[in-house]
């Protein structure tokens, strides 16, 4: 029997050496002996955390916390590498390893033919390693670690294509807006060890209400509350990696990458680590009104506006990607009404479902040979029937259909949003409130087109395409299944220990007078009475509801009516085809900003300057007073001697007057 | 008084000798001043007593030195028009140091006698014999220097020739070992004739 | 009236501003010159005599002994090394001596 | 006049009778080569220096009734310049062949130039300190003048005797002055009667020192009495050229040495500031203007008015420490002027090479050459390991030592703007193609001295301390 | 043991004498070729070990100098042959010792012009860079210092690009006028203390001005080796024109000679004004990360972007090194010293990694335009790998050693002043953007024309030396600590040190 810090180095290992393996010996070991290795090492992963998960339900569990060794010391800052197993930790692992592995299997069948395929299962595997660091860190260290290393995966895996001038842009942009976040986020984290000394979270937590004491001074005699400062600044951080507004730029653009990546990474995963980290600072968070207030607003605006894009999006993906960036604003207003484990809980069941909706889509893209425009496709349903199936329950999924993982997670959010008004938060309140509302529908509008399109109507593919639709093999539609599984039915089980429940209670701390959960928990009854009282108390059952029969009015009913609509509210669809001019600033006027200071200061500073003034200025002056001073020796004996003279009569004079 | 009168004429005639040097556009004008300035050196060095070096002066220089100067004046075959008018226009700025010169020059003669009684000479005793004296010292005290002068003169010789000599195909000189080693049988060849009867 | 160190000083001095104005007033003639030099060291003879006699010390007058000899000698090599130019250059101008410069 | 005093300046004398040796044995040897007064000449220099050797004492003596001086100093300054002096024959002699200008006349003028420069080190009266400046002087323009069929060897010749006239007028006026305020013209009586007679210390004195200093600065070639030196540096002969770069320079510290610090060191007041701006002036003109050269003779002559700041910088602090490290200066500045002079002679064994230009790609043609060239440029630069670096090190040391920091610093910015050309020296030696890839053929015997010299520049800068020690210890 | 006690001699000897020995070689036939390669190859090898002996025996727990050598010079000056290493010098040391083999290797049949002189070049160079980090004595170092400039002078004159002669000229007098006023002020401090000993430079007390002076002359000749802000232009200019092996040398090593004579000399020897001019030296290095940050963005040259991202990167260094005047307790600065040491070393793998990848394209294409390639990626994947790898380094990623440096020092900074935290961060936006917007232009999209078609991949000894590279650049990312622990001891009395005032009468 291994000891449990064997198990814990092996969850992370496994997945790192496989990456390793076939990424150095790839060509050498073979295409399925890469993908065995990949998918052995992350499914031991799995099943270890999945183990340690269901003992961790028990109730003699105790939490893990403890280094590994010591990075470095300097001064009094110990800077150390270690683990902390806790229940959101194992929850994570848990949903991290099993995602991957869906989508390891996934990926044999979608990648068969790709000339980099052990290097996808590398860096795959290479992604769950990193990820898994990220969660189990027990410092901002090796969180920031785990934070940088799924973005440097994540960069290589939009590039993998990296022939295609679009994937390369797209990575490139992806991790430089991740690094805007990161400036943040290590700011933040400075911050902490400012004062608290310190990079281990408990010790940092002990400080917490110190932190909150201290002022810092950032313009002349401003200060701030410290405590506001740095957790601001880490969620900065967490903007970039979750996507929020306006750092969010990149996740549609990476939708360049492979599918199974957009369902592994720009889905399930790696954007979940803002909520992860969050959530892990909630000691922080707590104690600083202004930033959870400032999570709540960032959030609102990117459940309510990036859903919005998802509504005139054609390509497949991105649809489901605007459909992410939504849905982790959710996350994040629920961070921000201090409901963590709200956000948590959606997180969770967000993965499975979102995953669920990415590799779906893939299949589609197979099948339709890599054609990803909606308006292309169209009754597919009765050529890919389980894709439909499990589309169906994802799409259900997403808008919160009663019964659905969705539904509880979301509807939970919603009722926290609902029931978090504590001072000074109002107008915030309220806003973010009408935002998570207005967007369960719009949610419903833009999934449900994207399903109307693409399985229901007129079949608009060419004949080609059409004679050789059908089911993608089994490795596609496996993980398809599997995931639908926990899809449809793991809000039913999970939401009780998680919202209500005592599951997180040592992990995530909330000040009695934010804790909205508590406050809902009284009237939490159990699972079905929950899904009963949605029907006779939420609104946003109703919403998902007439967003689903708008869809279906607008493209199955009377597919006319979107380009009337069109037409006539031009400037909202140009703003929305822009998207808002994010990306405008982001690609164009940011870049072309930079580009000329750095070509101003080049040509101008550097060049013009420092090196032909001041360098080339000073070596050509002492050059022209070179020949300015040689034309003294004219060569006549005349003047010769009269310097001579002149020289004496200087010397005589000197002494004589001096 | 009369020492006097004799020390201001001829200082006179020194300073107005050395002027023409300078300014006479002739060369040989040039020379002619500078025996004359040496002339006139001679006696004023006369009246502070050193015989012996006037003499050496007159007879020195003026004899070899002065004469060495105009041979080559004369033998170079200057053309004395172009090296006429050898004033340029600094002149005048040139005159100003000059006059700058002697101004400080004679402001640090004054300095020295600042105080000083103005006095002749020191006073040489009855019999002295300015001659003697230096032949005295000449080959004691200062036969280092005197030996080096030597070397001197060698020297001047060695790099007069060096630099001047030039052995030009028919020079008529005299080969004096060939003179020697002459056979009288190649010079002189004795022809039978037949006598005139 | 006592003439004394201070007249034949003040005579040196003239005379041998006199020789070094010379040499640079002087533009055409490399003879004068060397005459000029001579000139001056005619000054620099005078206030070796003159200091000699001022102090009743015969050292000053060996000097000026050897300043005659060395005098000739240099005289000689001037005037060579003058031929040695005049042979190169056909000339002794001081104006066209500038071959060198810079 | 006794034995001993026979002994004492049994090298000088040695050397006259070597030099009539010459002259005679000269007259009778036949062929263009002249091998056996090249050998004779090499000879009396061997037998000078050992007579030198063997008569250098612990402490210094008087003799020739006080105007003779034997003192470690001159000993070391003697041996120093007769090397050079043999350095520059050998260096010299297929030059002279290839040039048809080997005659006796070059070694006789040679050694009547090291008997001059000897007479001056050990002079301790100006008087004849005056006689050895003329024999050295009259020797150098003789030779300068020697390639009779070049033009610009006469003007430069003629040049040179002009202003050298002028300069010993001067020397000689300043020498009257001294000697009327003083009485006397022995260096140690002069200082004696100076430290006595506190009056003495005044202006007709500093006047006298003024008109020294000219005729001293002129020797060395310090600005702004340098005009004779870039002009005699290009127009000799690169073998004469050779000749007046190194030992003369030694003699010239004698003269500098024996006059201002042994004589006038009363009246340090007075000639400290003159030879600063002296200095200072060398330091600033010498460097920049040898940016502007093309003729790398020429540049030389520049770069040699910029050391000569340096070693009156050494000069002017008055201090011992100064003294030794000027000394330590113009000891390793002829090693390296040697050198990079001697690197041009052979060079111009195939063509005639004193442009900049010529050396291009020498480092292709001889890199053995080029390395050698490179030790020593780098040595002049300043730059470590290499001696120049020390030399430099040792003078900068004496002038912040003595309070002149500022001084310093002056001092070596420009060295960094010397730096500059003879980097292009090097530059030009190993950046650049070679104009034609003929390969340099050196001689073994030049090649082997050249590269013994070029060793040496580094093998001083890697061990310095012995050399500087003995610079010390003979100044005390 | 006759090694252990002169090792560090031997370190410096050894390779200087290979290198002298390497000029006597005629490099004419492949033989002698190969001999010369071999001979440079064992000699550096040989160092590398003995090295990594210094290495092993080196006590980490003291801050005193260890294998000390010492022996009279020049007596007459007061110098001596003064050998010895602390916790500073030795990770330097070992960073020398490491990247020269590669060097060496990288540039293995590379060279075809005088390859002997070549490699003796750097052989001699290297003996000389580990002389500057182990010399004790002031004129020593500064010898070790200047006489460094010839060999890089000859490497980027002889064997460089275009315009070598305008770079490498201006390089060796930039570097040379810095250096010479050090000289000046090394001799001013022997004016107080009678022999050239460092250590007794740091004792002897100064005045505020005169600590000005010196720290100013100091400045000088350290800003422009690391290079700062803006005394910085040859540094470009030489990267660009030196062959790969130079710029290795010059960015791996050379620079860190700037930072190692601010810790070394600058801070202990005038702290009070080193104090004075902290602000000075921070916003310059600010100015030196955001800047070179921007001005690195638009470059077209790799060579040229990599040097500029090496200024921008020497300005942690500069950084960490000053802001320990910005807390009342100098001991709350040991982290950033610590990280600007890091960041040197780290710097010194990454760099040089760099280069060599330049290297290995310019190579085969002799072009450094970023222009000139395009989808590099498709024919030299495995380069690709590496060439990514070493840009993550450089943009700082966690896990490699790029970050370790900039992460002490941005946490340090934070602490002195947000503000000098903000904008050092703002390297982790500008350092990704310029050397991933290169690696993209180069290495990613399609075949960009047929010279990048006809790329062949790494040949063993390439991937030798970028395998081994990455491995170290690893290893210090993901366990910094036994490198730090090196220096821990040192730089704790250092803070000490120069937390008292030198300044007679002046409490501290």
């Amino acid at each position: 029997m291994m000891d449990i810090y064997s198990v814990h180095l092996a969850i992370v290992l496994l997945p790192l050496i496989a990456a390793i393996v076939a990424g150095l010996f790839g060509s050498r070991i073979g295409r399925s002996a890469a993908h065995w290795l990949t998918i052995l090492a992350v499914g031991s992963s799995f099943l270890l955390s999945f183990s340690l998960l269901l003992n961790s339900l028990s109730g003699d569990f105790y939490t893990e916390n403890y280094t590994l060794y010591t990075w470095a010391i300097s001064g009094d800052l110990r800077m150390e590498i270690g683990f902390l197993v806790d229940r959101l930790s194992l929850l994570m692992m848990s949903v991290v390893t099993f995602v991957s592995l869906m989508v390891h299997i996934y990926t044999i069948g979608y990648m068969h033919e790709d000339p980099g395929y052990q290097r996808f299962f590398s860096f795959i595997s290479l992604f769950t390693f990193a990820m898994l660091m990220l969660v189990m860190s027990n410092n901002f260290l090796q969180l920031f670690f785990g934070w940088e290393a799924v973005g440097l995966v994540s960069y290589l895996l939009i590039g993998f294509w990296f022939k295609k001038e679009s994937a390369v842009t797209a990575n490139l942009k992806a991790f430089l807006v991740n690094r805007v976040g990161d400036f943040g986020f290590l700011l933040g984290i400075a911050g902490i060890v400012m004062f608290t000394n310190s990079l281990d979270y408990y010790e940092v937590f002990e400080q917490a209400n110190f932190i909150a004491s201290q002022n810092l001074h950032i313009v002349n005699e401003t200060s701030w509350n410290a405590m506001t400062v740095i957790c601001i600044l880490l969620f900065i951080g967490a903007m970039g990696k979750s996507a929020q507004a306006p750092l969010h730029v990149w996740l549609p653009d990476s939708m360049e990458g492979p599918t199974p990546i957009s369902a592994l990474i720009h889905a399930a995963t790696m954007v979940t680590a803002g909520i992860f980290m969050v959530a892990r600072m909630s000691p922080l968070f707590e104690l600083s009104e202004t930033a959870l207030a400032f999570v709540l607003v960032i959030g609102a605006i990117t459940a309510f506006f990036m859903g919005l894009l998802g509504i005139i999006q054609n390509d497949i993906k991105r649809v489901v990607a605007y459909s992410t960036l939504s849905q982790l604003g959710y996350m994040t207003v629920a961070l921000g009404v201090s409901a963590y484990g709200a956000a948590i809980f959606h997180l969770m069941t967000h993965a499975f479902f979102k995953a669920l909706l990415f590799l779906a889509a893939g299949s589609v893209i197979i099948a339709m040979h890599h054609e990803q425009d909606i308006r292309k496709m169209g009754g597919l349903k009765k050529y890919m029937p389980i894709t439909y199936w499990t589309s169906l329950i994802g799409s259900l999924a997403l808008i919160g259909f009663p019964g659905s993982s969705g539904f509880f997670s979301k509807d939970a959010l919603i009722e926290a949003v609902k029931y978090s008004h504590w001072d000074g938060q109002g107008a915030i309140y309220w806003i973010a409130y009408l935002s998570v509302l207005l967007g369960v529908f719009i949610t419903a509008l833009y999934s449900f087109r994207m399903f109307f399109l693409v399985f229901h109507g007129k079949e608009r593919m060419d004949k080609k395409t059409k004679s050789h639709l059908h089911e993608p093999p089994k490795v596609v539609t496996m993980p398809l299944i599997l995931l639908a599984i926990p899809s449809l039915i793991i809000g039913w089980i999970t939401i009780e220990p998680i919202l209500f429940g005592s599951y997180f209670n040592e992990v995530i701390y909330v000040l009695p007078e934010h804790d909205v959960l508590r406050n809902m928990a009284p009237d939490f009854h159990g699972s079905f009475d929950f899904l009963i009282h949605s029907f006779s108390a939420g609104l946003a059952f109703y919403l998902a509801l007439a967003g689903v029969l708008t869809a279906w009015f607008l493209y199955i009913k009377k597919p006319y009516i979107p380009a009337i609509i069109n037409s006539k509210l031009k400037f909202l669809v140009n703003l929305l085809e822009e998207k808002y001019y994010f990306d405008k600033l982001w690609m164009s006027v940011l870049p072309k900003t930079g580009k000329a200071i750095g070509y101003f200061l080049w040509k101008q500073g550097d060049e013009k300057i420092i090196d032909n003034g001041l360098v080339n200025g000073t070596a050509s002056s002492v050059r022209s007073l070179s020949f300015v001073m040689r034309r003294l020796q004219t060569g006549y004996l005349y003047h010769y001697a009269f310097a001579m003279i002149l020289g004496l009569i200087s010397i005589l004079t000197w002494l004589l007057w001096v | 008084m009369f020492q006097a009168i004799l020390f201001y004429a001829f200082s006179g005639l020194l300073l107005a000798a050395a002027l023409g040097v300078i300014f006479s556009r002739n060369p040989v004008h040039a020379i002619m001043f500078l025996v004359a300035a040496f002339f006139q050196s001679a006696v004023l060095w006369l009246l502070a007593e050193a015989e012996f070096l006037a003499i050496i002066l007159v007879l020195v220089y003026v004899g070899a030195v002065m004469v060495l100067f105009l041979f080559v004046v004369m033998m170079l075959d200057i053309n004395i028009e172009e090296a006429r008018g050898g004033l340029s226009k600094y002149a005048p700025l040139g005159l100003i140091i000059a006059a700058l010169m002697i101004v400080e020059l004679i402001q640090v003669i004054r300095f020295r006698s600042d105080g000083e009684v103005l006095q002749g000479f020191a006073v040489t005793p009855e019999n002295y014999s300015n001659t003697e004296a230096l032949g005295a010292v000449l080959y004691t005290e200062h036969v280092y220097a005197f030996e080096i002068a030597s070397v001197i003169l060698l020297l001047a010789i060695v790099a007069a020739i060096t630099l001047t000599m030039r052995k030009r195909p028919g020079l008529k000189a005299q080969n004096i070992s060939e003179q020697v080693a002459v056979d009288p049988k190649d010079r002189m060849r004795i022809i039978k004739m037949k006598s005139e009867s | 009236m006592v003439i004394g160190l201070d007249h034949y000083l003040i005579i040196s001095a003239v005379l041998f501003t006199l020789a070094i104005a010379g040499i640079f007033i002087n533009r055409k003639n490399l003879i004068l010159l060397l005459m000029c030099i001579e000139l001056m060291l005619l000054a620099v003879n005078f206030n070796f005599i003159a200091f000699s006699r001022h102090l009743g010390d015969e050292t000053g007058q060996v000097f000026v002994f050897f300043i005659l000899t060395v005098a000739a000698a240099e005289a000689a090599i001037g005037l060579a090394i003058l031929v040695v130019l005049f042979r190169n250059r056909r000339s002794i101008n001081v104006n066209e001596l500038d071959e060198m410069k810079g | 006049m006794d034995m001993q005093t026979i002994f004492s300046a049994s090298a000088e004398i040695f050397l006259v009778i070597m030099i009539c040796a010459v002259l005679i044995v000269d007259l009778f040897v036949e062929g263009e080569e002249r091998k056996v007064t090249f050998w004779l000449s090499l000879a009396s220099l061997l037998g000078t220096a050992l007579l030198v050797l063997n008569n250098t004492p612990e402490s210094r003596e008087f003799i020739f009734d006080g105007s003779y001086v034997n003192d470690p100093l001159a000993g070391l300054l003697k041996i120093a310049s007769i090397i050079m002096v043999g350095i520059g024959f050998i260096y010299s002699r297929k030059y002279l062949i290839k040039n048809n200008l080997m005659k006796g006349e070059f070694f006789l003028l040679s050694l009547f130039g090291l008997l001059g420069m000897l007479i001056m080190i050990s002079a301790n009266s100006l008087l004849i300190m005056y006689l050895g400046l003329e024999t050295l002087s009259l020797s150098l323009y003789a030779l300068v003048a020697f390639d009779r069929n070049s033009s610009i060897a006469a003007e430069s010749a003629m040049k040179y005797f002009i202003l050298g006239a002028i300069a010993s007028g001067s020397l000689l006026y300043g020498i009257s002055w001294i000697y009327g305020v003083t009485g006397s013209l022995e260096f140690n009586e002069i200082a004696l009667s100076i430290s006595q007679d506190s009056s003495l210390n005044s202006l007709p004195l500093w006047f006298g020192m003024a008109f020294v200093v000219v005729g001293i600065a002129f020797k060395f070639g310090a600005v702004p009495f340098h005009m004779w030196l870039p002009d005699v540096y290009q127009g000799a002969r690169t073998p004469v050229t050779l000749f007046i770069a190194t030992a003369p320079k030694l003699a010239a510290f004698a003269l500098i040495y024996r006059i201002l610090v042994d004589g006038l060191g009363g009246v340090q007041d007075a000639w400290q500031g003159t030879i600063m701006i002296v200095s200072l002036l060398s330091l600033i003109l010498g460097n920049v203007v040898a940016i502007a050269q093309t003729n790398i003779k020429r540049m030389l002559g520049y770069s040699a008015i910029g050391h000569v700041g340096f070693i009156f910088a050494g000069i002017f602090t008055g201090t011992q420490i100064g003294y030794s490290a000027a000394l330590f200066y113009s000891l390793t500045y002829i090693i390296m002027a040697a050198g990079a002079f001697g690197v041009l002679i052979a060079l111009s064994d195939e063509e005639q090479g004193d442009q900049l230009e010529d050396l291009k790609g020498l480092s292709q043609r001889n890199p053995w050459l080029a390395g050698i060239m490179l030790f020593i440029m780098l040595g002049m630069a300043g730059i470590p390991p290499w001696v120049g670096f020390f030399a430099k090190l040792d003078i900068i040391n004496a002038v912040v030592d003595a309070g002149f920091a500022g001084f310093a610093v002056v001092m070596v910015l420009t060295s960094v703007i010397g730096a500059f050309y003879y980097l292009r020296v090097i530059w030009f030696m190993y950046f650049e193609k070679a104009q034609e890839s003929k390969a340099i053929v050196v001689s073994r015997d030049i090649g082997a001295v050249l590269s013994l010299n070029g060793l040496l520049v580094l093998a001083l800068g890697l061990f310095p301390g012995a050399l500087m020690q003995l610079c010390i210890s003979v100044m005390n | 043991m006759m090694l252990i006690n002169s090792i560090l001699s031997t370190m410096i000897w050894l390779p200087i004498l290979a290198g002298i020995s390497l000029l006597f070689l005629s490099d004419n036939d492949e033989r002698t070729k190969n001999t010369v390669r071999y001979i440079s190859l064992g000699a550096s090898l040989a160092t590398l070990f003995l090295g990594v002996y210094l290495y092993l025996e080196f006590d980490g727990t003291t801050a005193s100098m260890q294998f000390i050598e010492k022996m009279p010079w020049i007596e007459s000056l007061g110098v001596q042959y003064y050998l010895g290493v602390d916790g500073i010098s030795v990770p330097l040391i070992l960073l020398t010792v490491f990247i020269t083999p590669f060097v060496v290797i990288s540039s293995w049949d590379v060279i075809k012009l005088k390859p002997a002189q070549y490699f003796a070049a750097f052989l001699i160079l290297e003996g000389l860079m580990i002389g500057v980090f182990s010399a004790l004595d002031a004129i020593l170092f500064y010898v070790f210092w200047e006489a460094m400039l010839v060999p890089m002078f000859l490497i980027i004159g002889i064997w460089g690009g275009q315009r070598r002669i305008y770079a490498t000229v201006k390089f060796f007098l930039y570097t040379f006028l810095g250096s010479v006023l050090m000289l000046v002020s090394f001799i001013y401090l022997y004016g107080q203390t009678a022999d050239f000993d460092l250590q007794n430079f740091m004792m002897t007390p100064l005045t505020m001005f005169e600590q000005q002076l010196i720290f100013i002359a100091f400045l000088l000749a350290f800003a422009v080796k690391v290079p700062m802000w803006p005394v910085h232009t040859w540094l470009p200019d030489a990267h660009v024109e030196a062959p790969t092996g130079g710029s290795v040398i010059l960015a791996a090593i050379m620079l860190k000679m700037g930072g190692y004579g601010f810790i070394r000399l600058s801070m202990p020897i005038t702290p009070d004004a080193s104090e004075y001019f902290a602000f000075m030296m921070i916003v310059l290095s600010l100015i030196a990360v955001t800047y070179i940050g921007f001005v690195a963005l638009m470059q077209t040259d790799m060579k040229k972007l990599i040097a500029y991202s090496s200024i921008a990167h020497m300005g942690f260094v500069t950084l960490g090194f000053f802001i320990v005047w910005s807390f009342v307790e100098t001991s709350q600065g040991t982290l950033g010293v610590t990280g600007a040491m890091v960041q040197m070393i780290s710097h010194g793998l990454i760099s040089g990694a760099m280069f060599l990848c330049v290297g290995v394209l310019y190579d085969r294409m002799h072009s450094r335009e970023i222009s000139a390639y395009g989808g590099v990626a498709n024919t030299m994947p495995i380069f690709a790998a590496f060439m990514v790898f070493f840009s993550m380094s450089n943009a700082g990623l966690p896990g490699t050693s790029g970050f370790v440096g900039e992460f002490m020092v941005i946490l340090a900074s934070f602490k002195a002043n947000i503000w000098y935290a903000f904008l050092a961060a703002t390297t982790l936006i500008l350092g990704a953007a310029y050397t991933l917007w290169m690696v993209k232009r180069v290495l990613y999209g399609e075949v960009a024309n047929d010279n990048v078609a006809k790329l062949t991949d790494l040949n063993s000894r390439e991937f030798f030396v970028l395998s081994v590279l990455a491995a170290s650049v690893l290893l210090v990312g993901v366990w910094p600590s036994p490198l730090i622990d090196l220096m821990t001891a040192t730089i704790d009395q250092l803070m000490l040190q120069i937390s008292e005032t030198k300044i007679i009468g002046v409490e501290s």
